[in-house]
């Protein structure tokens, strides 16, 4: 039932055009690539020329900047955060860390590869990633989303079983409050995979 | 008490010894001298220029430490580091304290048996010491009796062993525990179809 | 207002009219406030890519139905105090509820907003309630001082007919230049009111992650903005209504509305925020006694 | 329900009720907050909104460095060393390097040594530039952060024309520095020294005489003297307890002790000095850099060192200390004469200020000035989780 | 006819709950069918006896005097008034009342104080006013044991208050008489105009006195936020609806029909100094003080009973500009904060009869549980606080115009001060007992029943209904302008139609329906939304479960605390005060001792040593 790239009708592309200017970036400063983000935040760089804004909380971001490593502490978090957020959201994985684990290869404490645990919609490689790069990465995103392309958050709910065997192998149940199975039919979001 | 202490010894900010930044050996020998007489220890000598190290009885060590804090003055716990030595199934903590007066660093260093590893602490003197003693709890497992807060704080959701210690091997853990990256992805399709999940077997992107 | 279409009209375009001059000002702000910054600013209609991407967001939660009428309250007490509001052309609503009508209609919108974050049971929410509501008696006390003052000395309470009286005397009769003391006193109070720095206690979001914004996204937020965006219309209006001698036309007020805006930012962009007791402290030691010397100035005048 | 109703004899409260009322509450500021520096976390325990019992959390950025290095060769753990502290990466470099130096007993150019300390006072400025801005924001004077911040990067492009990278460096080598001034760099340096300096007056402005600064951060978490030295403050924060310790002066490394500095101390010990005592430090700091420039001898840069792939250091330990931009560092070096260290102990600056010390500040203040309090000690959380 | 069966009825009920109560041992049940029964006749009869308007009844010869009563217009608003409440709270009472519960006397002195309240409103003489009075005062006393052992002593507080100003009155009557040679309110008026300025203020401070104590005006206003707040909630809403409007009424007859306004002109010494500004005054304190009082307190109950001390300010400052707006405002007033802090206790008391406490920093979150409460006090607080499109907003609207346009700026200010603290307070109210977290022991807790949730669903109509169309009211209002000499206002059904300035309660309400239609076109606009569970929450990163208290409640407005220092909570009147009744508890004690009767006993003393006081005073007159 679910309407696909292709059935876009005319509104929804107009209203998805306006939608792309207005991103919200949550203000998670999860690893270390979180110091490059506020020379991009200020007047040098200055992200706000593209509708990005730091947010505080989860319920208002659309972005979820995971900025380097993720310890398994952080992990907890980053997935109760990603399930408070108001899908569509993106997740933005920063930095080597996030995709192989890094330098952090060896280490007990950090996971290696995200996107085991949460749909990435894309990375940004770079240890850490110039603000240069980081805006390149957020225009990317922006012409995803004007294109509707950017749909990695419906992966969380369709495979949701996929990446909760991933989490729970890394740091057994937790309690997010937050029924995504039943999040998914009640707003109609894809289908369910057994 | 402690504040009492710490008074007497804190010398006037302003009123600085130049000579003594410099750091000559006469005030370093004055000092291996004061711990020999406050403490009856006489293992302390000079390592470098302001480094006096020696070794002491881990049931000593509270006592000299305390006497080496208050009459002697070195009033600031700069860290206390732990050493593994697996072959020899021992810790070795080492004391590393700061005067302020003298400038000048005497580390103590102690050896404690791994499997009973448990030591007097010295928060009662140095306050910062329950941040290091806590930190030592947690990453090697050596118990500090006395101290009041040895809850896990750094490592607060670990349950495995205390990682640093030299048995346990993080890179075997790490591959037990984590997923790792399949260093073969499909680039074609992640160039046309936006980067999803490379979710190994069985998956398939949307 | 001959005629019934117009004034049909008027009533369904006004609150569209408030909501688009809102989006500029709103843009403009942000646009200020990046060039103080030495930064480019996003771009002048952002409020409303905002607004449109909020309203768009596919999932919502909500921690109940008062959350939900919360937010209506706000967003139709906004638009209630708007129509009640005289601008150049239309003022039909003004002639059934005088400016006591005004001042309680702003208050449906902090009361629905505060039941709304009650529910959401977030202390950042109610803590952010708690400053909101004591920083009422910052700057609600001079700023209704200064309307009495202006109330007596013209001997009525409808905003309407104050518009016109200051109309008819051209900038002599200006309620900023026959009593500066109540101007300047409301000018301050309309910084607290606008939520401005250094009076924008309730957002603050290093201290309790923005107040009342905390549980709200999605479309929630999306009327929150909305109402943002209106009242910022609102309230520069009144201000401009009651001590910039409203306007005869629309290419007036926005002009007046601008200017008065710029001066908020300004003092916004380079001001940290006071803690809650101290902006509250500031807002008795300056304005409300200006405003009452004002006040007592035309009190003699009379007696 | 109905053991709990005892209404019938007209009583309004339920035995006991006086227990049920309970005055504190929980909130949390961070990890997820911009109240934090960093991935940290305070857990607050209020009533009505003053601060009761406040407890730490770290451990988000804990990446197991201890370890790490362990299992890595020593030349390897030079790339990962400036990861420990992230807005001030530079004295990790050196103290990992010195203490190397130290064991294996290698000798440093000179020129080395000055430009160390360029690279570790120019990363110090910064470092205090950064925390200007994270302190003004905590005020909620959001231009701040837009100017020192992108004044900051200007010593970023600095650190990149030298060294390569902005943020991390990986300069610093046993033996030297990795490479030499590209040319012109010296002057391009002082450029952007008189640019900060002349852009002081402007900050002074807008935000250090800021009159709604002073009545939110004077009288903010008071440290006194005697306490923060029981409590083992170091760096900035002790001076600003006025108490003069400063690990470059009073154990002198690289070439400090060639150089003129001050250091500045302040009496009140709150969370205003403690922001103005990083303000005066600014000033020193552009100081020690125009001497260096003014003093730096020619001459090689490194002294060749054996193939790092199968060096071996000389058994033995070391403690070294330096002056990072939070205060004391100091690295432990325990080396078996293997060709990876055996164990280093780092000591972050931060380990006092953003744990213990902040927990105790933080009772008895208004929620409105804890993260400003924590800004104003300037604790990095990733120096505590290593 | 009907206006006899007023005094009849009660004086009836009162006898017979009286002696069932003392003769039937498990009696709930029947108490409560006759009470509801009488009440019920006591409301048709007060409705029925309109035609009787103007009517005199003669009651007994007292001190040669005969005693008159008889309809007026204010007093059948008022007789109306009293009777609805005790409807009210009867049927309230019929759910909310537990068998075994230990209320001996509660209808019977119900009916009494009816008949006391009654009596005063029907009085047309000095000397009935009294007496009745003086019943009432009793009445209200014995009304207020009715609650938990803390009432007792607090019942105690009002007493000292109570005998004061029937001492003052008392001497009040007996100077006008001296003076006058009657007791009938038309003959003292006439003696009064002849009045020189020094009798006058003695006259005007002899009368009015006793009825700004009843009403509980600043400064002598401390009596009556503990004495209600102990009692049962349902007496509570009772008592703070009514019982101290009677000294309002007083006011408005002493003020208008035997003071009159020659007095407000004579006792003047310039413009903005006279009689009229000093009562202003007081009401403007009445306002504010203890509103601000309300703000920190930590009991519900207690909260509202200092809100019905500082709304009496506003009807106090609208009966005393004696303007046409004015007085309507405090005549609308009257009734309309009686409708809704009536609705706002009944809440609060549904919540506590499933609680068990009405202790503010202990609830929360009730209102997935108790949504019926929740939204009748939702609408109590947004007419408390004045708010459109409740009634409470109208009669506000009329005193602030009168303020505003009758050149009083700083009174219009007080106020508004009032206003803005009673929003704080309420909200702090609803905020702690409804929204926040729910704790978990209050996780089995039900909607009350239809007894009680009867006179919510009623109350919130009449809320409603009356701020829509305010000019039901103020017609009968207008009315009372009239019968008390005060030009009548122009009053429509949809609100008032003044010279400068109008309030159409109809449009303001119709704009605000359609805009909320709008709000919810726009609310739908958006994307579904979902009701999630409490502990699904914002916690910066934390996991939130039960162990967490995650509720800010405790010390809602801790910033005023911070400027104006904990000393401002305990103002040291108040330490005296309590001084005061511990002397007199100390005393009552030792006279127990003596007559080793309980405290009834002793009171029966007292009321002995009052009666002799006046046959010993009859030699006077």
């Amino acid at each position: 039932m679910e309407k696909t790239i292709t059935q876009r009708s005319a509104w929804d592309k107009v209203l998805t055009k306006l939608q792309k200017r207005s991103l919200w970036m949550l203000h998670y400063c999860t690893g270390c690539g979180a110091v490059e983000l506020p020379p991009t935040m200020t007047a040098r760089f200055d992200m706000e020329r593209f509708g990005i804004m730091p947010m505080v909380t989860p319920r208002q971001a659309d972005i979820l900047l995971i900025t380097g490593y993720l310890s398994v502490k952080t992990l907890k978090r980053v997935v109760l955060i990603y399930e408070q957020m108001q899908s569509p959201k993106y997740v933005v994985g920063f930095g080597s860390c996030t995709i192989n684990g890094g330098m952090y290869w060896n280490s007990y404490a950090t996971i290696k590869s995200l996107d085991q645990y949460i749909p990435v919609e894309f990375y940004l490689a770079g240890c850490m990633p110039r603000p240069e790069a980081i805006i390149e990465g957020f225009t990317e995103l922006i012409d995803r989303i004007g294109e509707g392309k950017a749909n990695s958050w419906e992966d969380y709910y369709k495979n949701y079983e996929f990446y909760r065997k991933n989490q729970e192998h890394v740091f057994g149940t937790i309690d997010t409050r937050t029924d995504i199975p039943d999040d998914a039919k009640y707003f109609k979001i894809g289908e369910v995979e057994k | 008490m402690i504040a009492d202490n710490y008074l007497a010894h804190t010398a006037d900010p302003r009123v600085r010894k130049p000579e003594a930044a410099t750091g000559s050996p006469r005030i370093e020998e004055e000092i291996i001298k004061a711990i020999q007489d406050a403490t009856g220890n006489e293992s302390f000598s000079l390592k470098a220029p302001r480094r006096i190290e020696g070794p002491v009885d881990s049931d000593r060590l509270h006592t000299l430490a305390s006497l080496i804090w208050s009459r002697v003055g070195f009033q600031h716990l700069s860290a206390i580091s732990c050493v593994d030595w697996l072959a020899e199934d021992e810790f070795e903590l080492v004391y590393h304290f700061w005067s302020y007066r003298d400038f000048c660093l005497v580390s103590a260093k102690t050896r404690i048996p791994r499997e009973t590893a448990s030591m007097p602490t010295v928060s009662d003197l140095w306050q910062p010491a329950l941040f290091f003693e806590r930190d030592i709890h947690e990453m090697f497992g050596v118990v500090f009796e006395g101290n009041p807060d040895l809850e896990k704080y750094i490592l607060s959701d670990w349950d495995g062993p205390p990682p640093m210690r030299k048995d346990f091997i993080t890179r075997e853990f790490a591959h037990d525990h984590f997923h790792f990256r399949d260093y073969e992805p499909d680039w074609d399709e992640l160039v046309k179809g936006g980067y999803h999940s490379n979710r190994g077997e069985g998956g398939t992107d949307v | 207002m001959n005629s019934v279409i117009g004034l049909v009209v008027w009533i369904v375009f006004y609150p569209l009219i408030a909501f688009t001059v809102g989006v500029f000002l709103g843009g403009y702000g942000r646009k200020f406030t990046a060039r103080v910054q030495r930064r480019v600013g996003p771009s002048w209609i952002q409020p409303f890519f905002d607004v449109i991407k909020l309203m768009r967001k596919r999932t919502n939660i909500s921690h109940g139905y008062m959350h939900d009428i919360s937010l209506m309250m706000l967003v139709s007490g906004t638009m209630l105090s708007l129509y009640f509001i005289p601008v150049p052309g239309f003022h039909y609503f003004s002639q059934f509820g005088d400016f006591v009508v005004i001042i309680y209609l702003l208050l449906i919108p902090s009361l629905g907003m505060a039941l709304g974050v009650g529910e959401t049971a977030n202390p950042n929410g109610s803590i952010g309630i708690s400053r909101a509501l004591q920083m009422l008696f910052g700057y609600e006390v001079p700023f209704v001082l200064t309307f009495i003052g202006m109330a007596m000395l013209n001997g009525t309470t409808s905003m309407y007919e104050l518009v016109q009286i200051q109309q008819s005397g051209g900038i002599a009769t200006w309620g900023i230049v026959t009593h500066p003391l109540l101007g300047i006193a409301a000018l301050f109070a309309l910084q607290g009111m606008m939520n401005e720095k250094p009076f924008e206690v309730i957002i603050a979001p290093h201290e309790i992650a923005t107040g009342p914004m905390t549980e709200m996204g999605g479309k929630y937020m999306g009327m929150m903005f909305i109402q943002h965006l209106i009242n910022l219309f609102v309230e520069l209006t009144i201000y401009a209504n009651l001590f910039l001698g409203g306007a005869k036309n629309w290419f007036e007020l926005l002009f007046k509305l601008f200017v008065l805006f710029t001066l908020i930012l300004s003092v916004n962009s380079v001001f940290g925020r006071f803690r809650t007791d101290d902006a509250m402290r500031f807002m008795w030691k300056i304005p409300l006694p200006l405003a009452a010397i004002g006040v007592v100035g035309i009190m003699l005048g009379i007696g | 329900m109905s053991e709990l109703v005892t209404a019938n004899d007209g009583s309004s409260l339920m035995p006991g009720a006086k227990s049920l009322e309970n005055r504190e509450y929980n909130l949390f500021i961070g990890p997820n907050h911009p109240g934090v520096e960093g991935n940290f976390a305070l857990k607050l325990t209020l009533e009505g909104d003053t601060i009761v019992k406040a407890k730490t959390e770290a451990g988000f950025l804990h990446r197991g460095f201890e370890k790490l290095m362990e299992e890595r060769l020593f030349i390897q753990n030079i790339a990962i060393v400036c990861r420990i502290c992230v807005p001030d990466p530079d004295p990790n470099e050196e103290n990992y390097a010195r203490a190397i130096e130290a064991l294996a007993d290698i000798e440093v150019p000179r020129r080395a040594q000055f430009i160390r300390v360029l690279v570790l006072e120019l990363s110090r400025l910064a470092s205090h530039l950064f925390t200007f801005g994270g302190h003004a924001g905590t005020i909620g004077l959001y231009t701040m952060p837009n100017w020192s911040i992108s004044d900051r990067d200007r010593i970023l492009d600095l650190f990149e024309e030298l060294t390569g990278g902005r943020v991390y460096h990986i300069y610093n080598m046993p033996g030297g520095v990795r490479r030499d001034f590209p040319a012109g760099f010296a002057s391009r340096v002082r450029d952007v020294l008189d640019y900060i300096e002349g852009r002081l007056p402007d900050y002074d402005n807008l935000f250090f005489n800021n009159r709604i600064l002073r009545k939110r951060a004077v009288g903010i978490g008071v440290l006194p003297r005697e306490r923060a030295m029981e409590w083992g403050t170091t760096g900035p924060n002790l001076r600003a307890a006025g108490f003069a310790h400063d690990v470059r002066k009073d154990d002198s490394y690289e070439v400090y002790n060639e150089l003129e500095f001050d250091i500045p101390t302040l009496k009140d010990s709150d969370a205003y000095s403690r922001l103005m005592i990083r303000r005066k430090e600014v000033v020193q700091t552009i100081g020690i850099i125009r001497q260096v420039l003014d003093k730096i001898p020619e001459g090689p840069v490194w002294n060749k060192q054996p193939n790092p792939l199968k060096w071996r250091v000389p058994a033995g330990d070391v403690y070294v200390r330096s002056e990072s931009s939070k205060g004391e560092y100091a690295y432990y070096m325990v080396s078996d004469g293997g060709v990876r260290p055996y164990r280093v102990h780092v000591r972050g600056a931060s380990v006092t200020h953003g744990v213990h010390i902040l927990e105790n500040l933080l009772v008895g203040t208004r929620i409105e000035d804890a993260s400003q309090l924590m800004f104003s000690l300037d604790a990095c959380p990733p120096e505590v989780d290593r | 006819m009907n206006t006899f069966l007023l005094l009849i009825f009660p004086l009836a009920g009162f006898l017979i709950a009286a002696l069932f109560s003392a003769f039937s041992k498990k009696g709930l049940v029947v108490g409560k069918t006759f009470a509801f029964l009488g009440f019920s006749a006591i409301v048709l009869v007060a409705i029925m006896a309109k035609s009787e308007i103007g009517s005199i009844i003669y009651g007994p010869m007292m001190f040669g005097w005969q005693l008159q009563f008889g309809l007026t217009a204010i007093s059948w608003y008022f007789a109306l008034m009293i009777s609805g409440i005790s409807w009210l709270t009867v049927v309230f009472s019929l759910g909310a009342l537990r068998e075994g519960g230990t209320y001996p006397m509660y209808y019977a002195w119900l009916f009494a104080k009816n008949l006391g309240m009654l009596g005063v409103i029907l009085s047309q003489d000095i000397l009935a006013f009294f007496i009745m009075w003086e019943f009432m005062s009793w009445t209200t006393y014995f009304l207020l044991q009715q609650g938990t052992k803390k009432a007792r002593s607090t019942a105690m507080g009002y007493l000292i208050y109570a005998i004061i100003a029937s001492m003052i009155l008392f001497a009040g009557i007996i100077f006008l008489h001296q003076a006058s040679g009657s007791f009938g309110f038309s003959e003292i008026a006439s003696t009064v105009a002849g009045f020189d300025m020094r009798t006058l203020i003695l006259a005007a401070v002899l009368l009015l006195a006793p009825m700004l104590i009843e009403s509980a005006a600043y400064p002598l206003h401390r009596w009556m936020a503990p004495a209600y707040s102990s009692a049962e909630t349902g007496i509570t809403a009772f008592l703070s609806a009514i019982s101290t409007r009677i000294g309002l009424y007083g006011v408005a007859i002493f003020l208008f029909t035997v003071l009159g306004f020659t007095a407000m002109k004579k006792l003047s010494a310039g413009h903005y100094f006279n009689l009229q500004v000093v009562i202003m005054t007081i009401g403007a304190f009445t306002m504010v003080v203890p509103t601000f009082t309300a703000l920190f307190q930590h009991d519900a109950k207690k909260l509202m009973a200092w809100h019905s001390v500082g709304q009496g300010g506003y009807m106090l400052v609208g009966l005393a500009t004696a303007t046409s707006l004015g007085v309507a405002g405090g005549l609308f007033h009257i009734f309309t904060y009686l409708t809704y802090v009536t609705l706002i206790l009944f809440c609060i008391a549904a919540v506590e009869y499933r609680t068990g406490t009405t202790n503010l920093n202990s609830l929360g979150g009730l209102i997935k549980k108790q949504p019926i409460a929740y939204v009748g006090l939702l609408f109590g607080i947004i007419g408390l606080a004045g708010i459109p499109p409740m009634n409470g907003f109208v009669s506000k609207w009329l005193i602030y115009r009168s303020l505003i346009l009758g050149g009083h700026p700083f009174l219009a200010l007080a106020a508004f001060i009032g206003t803005l603290g009673t929003i704080l307070s309420v909200y702090k109210l609803i905020h702690n007992i409804f929204l926040g977290q729910l704790p978990e022991r209050y996780n089995d807790v039900k909607e009350v029943g239809f007894f009680m949730q009867l006179p919510i669903w009623i109350l919130m109509l009449v809320v409603l209904g009356t701020g829509v169309f305010p000019g039901l009211i103020l017609g009968w209002v207008a009315k009372i302008q009239v019968s008390l000499g005060v030009e009548p206002l122009a009053v429509t059904l949809s609100g008032v139609q003044a010279s400068a300035g109008q309030l159409n309660m109809n449009v303001v309400s119709s704009v605000f329906g359609a805009t909320m239609l709008v709000a919810f076109i726009i609310f739908l606009i958006g994307g579904r939304r979902r009701i999630v569970g409490q502990y699904n929450n914002y916690a910066a990163g934390h996991f939130l479960d039960k162990t967490v208290k995650y509720n800010f409640n405790y010390n809602f407005y801790s910033a005023y605390e911070h400027i104006f220092g904990k000393r401002f909570l305990n103002p040291p009147v108040k330490r005296g005060e309590e001084g005061l009744v511990a002397l007199v508890e100390r005393a009552s004690d030792f006279a127990r001792r003596i007559y080793t009767g309980g405290l009834n006993t002793y009171l029966a003393y007292s009321l002995g040593a009052v009666i002799l006081m006046v046959v010993i005073l009859k030699g006077a007159i």
